[in-house]
């Protein structure tokens, strides 16, 4: 086998499905099966915890491309996905806890109901633009939150719902491997799909919206079936990123979905790369592990400064902003970026220049 | 006396667009500044008025200096303080402000405020169209009257060295007159330099003292205007004219993309 | 048939009369251009023709078919394409995508389809890159089909826009200053792509231009607007001739020196 | 992978070493410092830290050192689940305690499969279910609890004709609204009118409309269900429109930092009283003390946030003594086995079984006199009525 | 009546906050199209800050409220030095999320030199409401809302008529074109978070004196971005009319709907109210919309 770490120079593509093609280069396949492979190893040589925190990502991974699709590709600022993840976790919730339907069916159902719901709340962005759309996105979750939190009857009110994990066949997928895998199967189906999406038609349609709106409605896009279209299939996915997050916490309530929760997803696309799948990806990693990373920096810490255990909470909190404002000034493009760099010097290594 | 020397610029850090740019512009003369698109024009103008670093990019070389005062990584305030004033290529009026608002804004850094109602009639006197338009917000503007205010902000600031990019894009042709009448006017009236770049050569020359050719990030001819509007290569690709007169437009039969002089 | 009819059209902005009562007809397979002095409301007749502006009164009928109440996706479905004074291209694009969405009404693909990468929709992105491709070839845009519009110079920029709305191969592709910013030789390109198009593609073409050389060497018909009126139609030679025309627009020299 | 089991550590097949000197079990902690409740949060924070290093320094549980890891979440869930699993998995405790009640019932299904017993500092009636909390345990009356003793001591004492009516304020948080049911249906058993319920927001700097609604209504008694700056926000606000009506407060709702906000609107509150104030004269305070001079400080340094903190650390370690074992599953046996622990004044004492998780129904009642809760009630519950 | 006039009251004198507040973000969005979410932490440091000078410095309260008010601007300025500057050409998006990690950054700062505890100021203002009739008025409130007339009186001459407000309205229009002309981006944007922190201590303090100062004040940053929106993101008098309008319906929401659908309305209704003015007016009550050319 030749080193698939090794990069291409020059290629020449003689049809145009090749030059089209996902993974353009043979090697760029083979090194993205070798990539799904290793995460796919990740629970064998590695411990519960790392299992844990790498299905959090895997969650959040799922999410954020879902944002990114409205927020990155289409140019609609979301200050709501919050509400989307409940809305996803409280249908899977009421469709398995309450009626007993089987996760497999829940989980997608939860897509669709929370890209309904998306879709409705995306119909003022026929009108409305930038931070005005973004305000009345926050003012979807307030309201969201606020049917959620008093519809007792179906939601369980401010006390929230039990879920239980998914079962195949009889085996629960108790163990936090086997509730990985499936998140993994999951992340990798929306990362094919997004990417698909955005080289074909439809993507680029949203592209066009982003970038221009009166161009693209002189291009026969219809700015309003895609303005709702952008919002309902980025709701779909954060919808599959709440049951997820809902059947493997166990629970849903109010409060699991508060502001907090939309402004960590909009760290992570921004971190990530606006307009990148793979940057959704990795800014979803990177937040998401942060804190983890914080907390052993101050664990470190506090072997200089025994008795300062409560101060470095408010450090982590300081460490948090300041990440989000050094990645802003000195990466803009984001951890997808920084990752194209690192492909193009190695690309051209070793006649860098 | 404004003077590039040795220009080189790359954008991003790595797209390199001058290659050793060197021109000048004598005080009270205005000097013409071709070449076709890409050729670096504009980013000549913007290494003037420090506005290259704004848009990503740097220079790497060469000087620049007016009076012998070295302008180089100068912020943009501080060269229109000492009297560079750069209209924009793009128009880039003020879209939420009013006609008169923006005229105002051209005179940001004048100290004598009390002149600025007398400019402004000058401005109206130039461009009647602007004053009928002056409580509207620039953003309505057509094209033109666009092109008109970002000239009118020009005059407003009084500077001692005006630099005009493109301003006949979009310009109906009696108005393209009248606005390079204008320029004169100013350019006698005041004493303004003016460095002027130009797609439409033959109004360019036709007020000019100097001109410059660029292509390629290079200045690939120069010369007195009369010299200039002598060469074959000139007349040619820039003046829309062989030797032999105008060119149809519906005779040309093959592209002329490749036959720049590089 | 005549391609389009203009009757009647007026438009309005608080005040402003940007069109007055407007009337005239484009036949099919012709070179029509718009001149008049700025602000006489030329781009606006443009936004009236695509569907951006909505006149106070009149009809537009494009090929007998009133569309005069259609949104501006629905027209561009009907064979109107555009490229705009201000370049207005989706400017993070590579050139490539920036043509395909120029085609965007030809193809079909869905969200699904086209998520899923399914046998129809990779068929449809191979099928309409090809056409794409002619339109690069057409042109002369080889060299930077992949790079973002965003960072080429304005006259390339310009020329993008051009071929976005070439693209869709439309019965009528409206050009609104497509030579602004180029040079004599550049414009001589351009005349030649619009001249190839109209022949070849027998495309209808309305043209604003402020250059009276192209206008006046290109255009089998012009109409003349001055603060929103008509104020002259007819060949070229009629206009040149038109009193009114000279006036207001020409000037009364031909030549663009300044004394 | 993972951390060497030290002997706290669950082994796989849930047989465990049993406990000897010198071994160490970890115990995980949530705290609020940082967010929306670190008012009251970090004090309490503090009393389980102090607790555990007073414990350590006095020999631990009979030989056995406790190592307490605890992080703030600042009262994000989402942060809170995260820490969970670093407790669990990359610490290994073997018990955790934990703060909020949106939290505690957000882990509470995962604590059960987990089998890692846990406290908090949230009293919800719904931690009581044991089919779906077996792993929760209440070290205090529950809200609904302390809500029925309120309904039964205004019955006691209600001065006037006809039936005493309440109106109740809370929150629109799972913590707000815990209570709220419970409580209308004692009242309506027991003859006790609610007239009229109130939504206030958890960071409310006003309250107007609602007090005016609450005004119409007249209601001889108001329940508050908040914490410290809301109850502050309602007591000032019934000042200013001249509100008779007699305010008192749930556990949350009580304590020092109520007076130091309200200033003399707070005068004549009455407030639940889960846990000691440091200022009072009672036995358990002695070891209190006695930790703080060792930090140079004095109970006046503290506040009755801290000693619940401490309170509840200490609770948990009696359970540690009488576990078989040191996993989740030998504490948990070791809680239930709890009897009437004597907390020396400190707290009501506690008692557990394997059916039943909630330590206590007993509250006392304090009221504010001369900007201090003096004690008016000593504990009772609303079964000693009935 | 008289239920109904309070209502009224108590949401004109609720609003003058909001309007105050409201006040901070839109000066910066005047002058850089972004909105500042970390104002809600500027307006808790500026409660801090005035409470440390009267409690531990023992200085009087106007000159401790002239100091705060220094203290606040040189952070203004810090910051915008720090943070804002070098995202002068970055996407409106980024600058965004830049405020909301300097809202976490300051948080945090609050934290370790505050610590958690809610602290009161001494008494400044009247304690003893003021009466009219039936209706009551709490001072401090009063003082907010002649603050907050003073201060939008100022800013529209301020915005209309000088030479920096024009400067800051050119610069939130087209950076690059602002810089072309001479004006200083820099300096606008310095003076902009200036005086925007300024406004925001202003708020700080007045909301200190009403509930006591602990760091869930920042929340108000949230609470008023309804107030920012209904009014117009780029209007001052539209922060103003947008603070008393959600300021009186809430206050009519609580005081009348309320007791129907079981309380907590307040903190819907101005999303709920947004979401209904934006339907009909996209860019606020008074805001300018993008004006778009081709
Ligand atoms: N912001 C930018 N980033 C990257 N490259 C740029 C940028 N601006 C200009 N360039 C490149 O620099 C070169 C010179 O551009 P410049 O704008 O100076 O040309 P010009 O002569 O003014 O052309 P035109 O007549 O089209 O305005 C071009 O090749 C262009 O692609
Ligand atoms: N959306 C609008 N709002 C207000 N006024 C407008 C609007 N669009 C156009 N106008 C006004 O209508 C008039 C005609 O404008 P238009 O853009 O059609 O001119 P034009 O003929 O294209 O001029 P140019 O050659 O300068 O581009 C101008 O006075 C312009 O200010
Ligand atoms: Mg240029
Ligand atoms: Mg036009």
């Amino acid at each position: 086998m030749r080193n698939p770490f090794v990069m291409e120079c020059g290629n020449y593509k003689t049809k145009y499905n090749h030059d089209m093609a996902l993974f353009t280069i043979p090697r760029v396949k083979m090194r993205m099966i070798l990539l799904i492979a290793l995460f796919a190893l990740v629970p064998l040589f590695t411990s519960n915890y790392v299992v844990g925190l790498a299905t959090l990502c895997l969650i959040a991974s799922i999410g954020a491309i879902g944002l990114n699709i409205l927020t990155g590709f289409t140019g609609q600022i979301s200050i709501g996905v919050g509400a989307f993840l409940g809305v996803g976790g409280y249908t899977s919730a009421i469709l398995t806890t309450s009626l007993g339907l089987s996760f497999w069916l829940a989980v997608p159902a939860a897509g669709l109901v929370t890209a309904f719901v998306g879709g409705i709340f995306g119909i003022p962005s026929l009108r409305l633009k930038g931070l005005y759309l973004a305000i009345a996105t926050l003012a979807a979750q307030v309201i969201i939150l606020f049917v959620i939190s008093r519809w007792d009857g179906l939601t369980g009110g401010t006390s929230g719902m039990v879920l239980q994990r998914p079962s195949i066949g009889g085996y629960t997928l108790m163990s936090a491997s086997s509730y990985y895998y499936l998140c993994l199967v999951i992340l990798l189906f929306t990362t094919i799909f997004s990417l698909n999406l955005f080289r074909t038609r439809t993507g680029r349609a949203f592209m066009a919206v982003r970038d221009q709106d009166v161009a693209a409605q002189i291009m026969g896009i219809n700015l309003f079936n895609y303005k709702v279209i952008a919002f309902a299939i980025s709701s779909f996915f954060v919808g599959i990123a709440g049951a997820l997050m809902g059947h493997y916490t166990m629970i849903v309530s109010p409060e699991l979905y508060s502001i907090d929760v939309s402004i960590q997803y909009l760290a992570m696309i921004l971190v990530g790369g606006l307009g990148s799948i793979l940057g959704a990806i990795l800014g979803a990693f990177f937040i998401t592990l942060m804190p983890v990373g914080l907390s052993y920096f101050t664990e470190v810490l506090s072997v200089f400064l025994p008795n300062a255990g409560h101060q470095l909470a408010a450090i982590q909190e300081i460490a948090f902003g300041a990440v989000i404002i050094l990645f802003l000034i000195f990466e803009p493009g984001g951890l997808a970026h920084i990752w194209s760099n690192i492909r193009n010097y190695f690309k051209l290594w070793p006649f860098t220049y | 006396m404004l003077r590039v020397h040795n220009l080189e610029t790359v954008y991003s850090k790595i797209i390199v667009s001058l290659k050793g740019v060197s021109l000048e512009v004598p005080e009270g003369k205005i000097v013409a500044l071709m070449g076709s698109n890409g050729a670096g024009k504009s980013t000549t103008l913007k290494s003037i008025s420090g506005l290259l670093k704004g848009e990503g990019g740097q220079i790497v070389n060469g000087s620049i200096s007016f009076n012998n005062e070295s302008l180089n990584g100068l912020t943009p305030d501080q060269v229109v303080s000492k009297g560079i004033f750069q209209c924009i290529e793009g128009r880039r009026v003020f879209k939420h402000l009013t006609v008169e608002e923006n005229l105002l804004a051209g005179a940001y850094t004048r100290k004598d405020r009390n002149q600025l109602k007398p400019d402004l009639e000058r401005v109206y006197h130039y461009f009647p169209k602007l004053k009928a338009l002056k409580g509207r917000a620039a953003g309505f503007l057509s094209g033109g009257e666009q092109q008109m205010l970002a000239i009118g902000r020009g005059i407003m600031a009084k500077p001692k060295v005006l630099l005009l990019d493109e301003p006949s894009l979009g310009i109906a042709p009696l108005l393209v007159k009248e606005i390079f009448h204008n320029i004169k006017e100013i350019n006698k009236e005041e004493g303004t330099s003016i460095l002027v770049v130009e797609q439409n050569a033959n109004v360019a020359l036709s007020i000019a003292d100097y001109g410059y050719i660029m292509e390629n990030g290079r200045i690939v001819l120069q010369g007195k205007v009369a010299q200039l509007l002598d060469n074959d290569e000139v007349k040619d690709l820039y003046l829309g004219g062989g030797s032999n007169g105008r060119n149809n437009y519906r005779n040309t039969k093959t592209y002329r993309q490749k036959k720049r002089p590089v | 048939m005549p391609a389009l009819e203009v009757e009647n059209v007026s438009l309005q902005f608080g005040g402003v009369k940007a069109l007055v009562d407007v009337t005239y007809h484009i036949e099919k397979g012709e070179i029509f251009s718009l001149i008049g002095p700025n602000g006489a409301g030329k781009t606006s007749m443009l936004n009236c023709i695509s569907g951006l502006y909505s006149p106070s009164q009149g009809s537009i009928k494009f090929m007998g078919k009133d569309i005069i109440n259609m949104k501006p996706h629905k027209r561009t479905n009907l064979g109107i394409s555009r490229a705009f004074q201000n370049i207005a291209l989706f400017s993070q694009m590579s050139v490539l995508d920036n043509l395909k969405l120029g085609r965007h009404t030809k193809m079909k693909s869905g969200l699904l389809s086209g998520g899923f990468y399914w046998g129809a929709a990779q068929k449809e992105e191979v099928a309409h890159r090809k056409a794409v491709e002619e339109v690069i070839d057409f042109l002369e845009l080889k060299d930077i089909r992949h790079t973002p519009v965003g960072r080429l110079p304005y006259g390339l920029q310009k020329r993008v826009e051009v071929g976005r709305a070439l693209a869709l191969q439309p019965e009528l592709i409206l050009l609104d200053e497509p030579m602004a910013g180029m040079n004599s030789s550049e414009k001589q390109d351009m005349a030649r792509f619009i001249l190839d198009m109209n022949a070849l593609q027998d495309m209808t073409v309305v043209l604003i231009e402020h250059d009276m050389g192209v206008v006046m060497d290109l255009s089998d018909h012009i109409a003349v607007l001055d603060f929103g009126k008509l104020i002259g139609f007819g060949t070229p030679e009629e206009i040149k001739e038109n009193e009114a025309v000279i006036s207001a627009y020409l000037g009364e020299e031909e030549d663009e020196e300044v004394s | 992978g993972g951390e060497e089991g030290a002997s706290s550590t669950q082994d796989a097949e849930g047989e465990a070493d049993v406990a000897e000197a010198g071994d160490t079990v970890k115990i995980g902690a949530l705290y609020d410092i940082t967010g929306g409740t670190g008012d009251v949060g970090s004090p309490y924070a503090d009393g389980e830290e102090a607790y555990v290093e007073w414990l350590n320094e006095n020999g631990g549980i009979d030989g056995v050192t406790v190592e307490l890891i605890g992080e703030d979440y600042a009262y994000d869930i989402s942060e809170g689940q995260r820490i969970y699993q670093t407790l669990r998995d990359r610490h290994e405790v073997a018990a955790v305690l934990g703060w909020g009640t949106a939290d505690t019932e957000a882990l509470r299904q995962q604590v059960a499969n987990d089998q890692l017993p846990y406290f908090s500092a949230a009293y919800s009636e719904n931690l009581k279910d044991m089919d779906e909390s077996p792993y929760n345990f209440l070290t205090a009356a529950t809200y609904s609890d302390q809500g029925r003793a309120v309904v039964q001591w205004i019955k006691e004492n209600h001065e006037g004709d006809g039936d005493p009516t309440l109106a109740l304020l809370y929150n629109d948080t799972a913590f707000g609204r815990s209570p709220v049911e419970d409580i209308k249906e004692y009242a309506a058993e027991h003859g006790v009118e609610v007239v009229d319920e109130q939504v206030i927001d958890v960071a409310a700097t006003e309250a107007q409309s609602q007090m005016l609604n609450m005004q119409s209504k007249d209601p001889d008694y108001a329940i508050i269900q908040q914490t410290w700056g809301a109850t502050s926000t309602i007591l000032r606000e019934a000042q200013t429109l001249g509100i008779d009506t007699q305010f008192i407060g749930l556990n949350w709702a009580t304590g020092e930092g109520v007076i130091d906000i309200a200033g003399d609107a707070a005068e004549g509150m009455i407030g639940v009283v889960t846990h000691a104030f440091p200022y009072e004269d009672l036995e358990g305070l002695g070891e209190i003390e006695e930790y703080l001079e060792t930090q140079g400080k004095t109970l006046e340094d503290i506040d009755q946030k801290f000693v619940q903190g401490w309170v509840t650390a200490s609770i948990m370690a009696e359970g540690i003594r009488n576990a078989p074992d040191l996993t989740g599953d030998g504490i948990k046996e070791g809680i239930e086995q709890i009897s009437d622990l004597d907390l020396n004044g400190l707290a009501a004492p506690v008692s557990f079984s394997a059916d039943d998780h909630a330590g206590t129904k007993d509250i006392r009642l304090a009221q504010v006199k001369d900007g201090q809760f003096e004690i008016i009630e000593d504990y009772f519950s609303h079964e000693d009525y009935e | 009546m008289t239920f109904f006039m309070q209502m009224l009251v108590s949401g004109i004198v609720v609003g003058s906050i909001y309007a105050l507040v409201a006040l901070g973000f839109v000066l910066i969005y005047k002058a850089s199209d972004a909105l500042n979410l970390a104002n809600g932490e500027f307006v808790l440091i500026g409660a801090y800050v005035c409470l440390t000078l009267i409690t531990i410095f023992q200085i009087p309260f106007l000159l401790a409220l002239a100091i705060t008010l220094a203290v606040n601007a040189v952070i203004g300025l810090g910051v915008e030095k720090t943070v804002l500057r070098p995202l002068q050409n970055a996407p409106v998006i980024s600058v965004i999320m830049a405020t909301i990690g300097l809202a976490s950054l300051l948080g945090g700062i609050v934290h370790l030199i505050w610590g958690h505890q809610t602290r009161t100021y001494p008494q400044i203002f009247p304690a003893t409401p003021i009466r009219a009739g039936d209706l009551v008025i709490t001072p401090v409130y009063l003082w907010s809302f002649v603050i907050v007339m003073t201060l939008l009186l100022l800013f529209t001459l301020f915005f209309k008529y000088s030479k920096m407000g024009l400067a800051m309205r050119a610069v939130a229009d087209d950076q690059m074109a602002a810089q072309s002309m001479g004006i200083s981006v820099k300096k606008v944007f310095a003076v902009t978070w200036a005086i925007a922190s300024i406004v925001a201590a202003v708020g700080g303090v007045l909301l200190g004196n009403i509930n006591g100062v602990n760091a869930t004040m920042a929340i108000i940053g949230l609470t008023v971005l309804p107030v920012v929106i209904l009014g117009g993101l780029d209007s001052i008098p539209g922060a103003i009319v947008g603070g008393f309008t959600i300021g009186i319906f809430q206050s009519m929401a609580g005081g009348y709907l309320d007791p129907m659908v079981g309380g907590g309305l307040k903190e819907v209704v101005p999303f709920i109210l947004v979401v209904f003015i934006l339907m009909l007016r996209p860019h606020g009550l008074f805001g300018k919309g993008g004006i778009e050319r081709v």
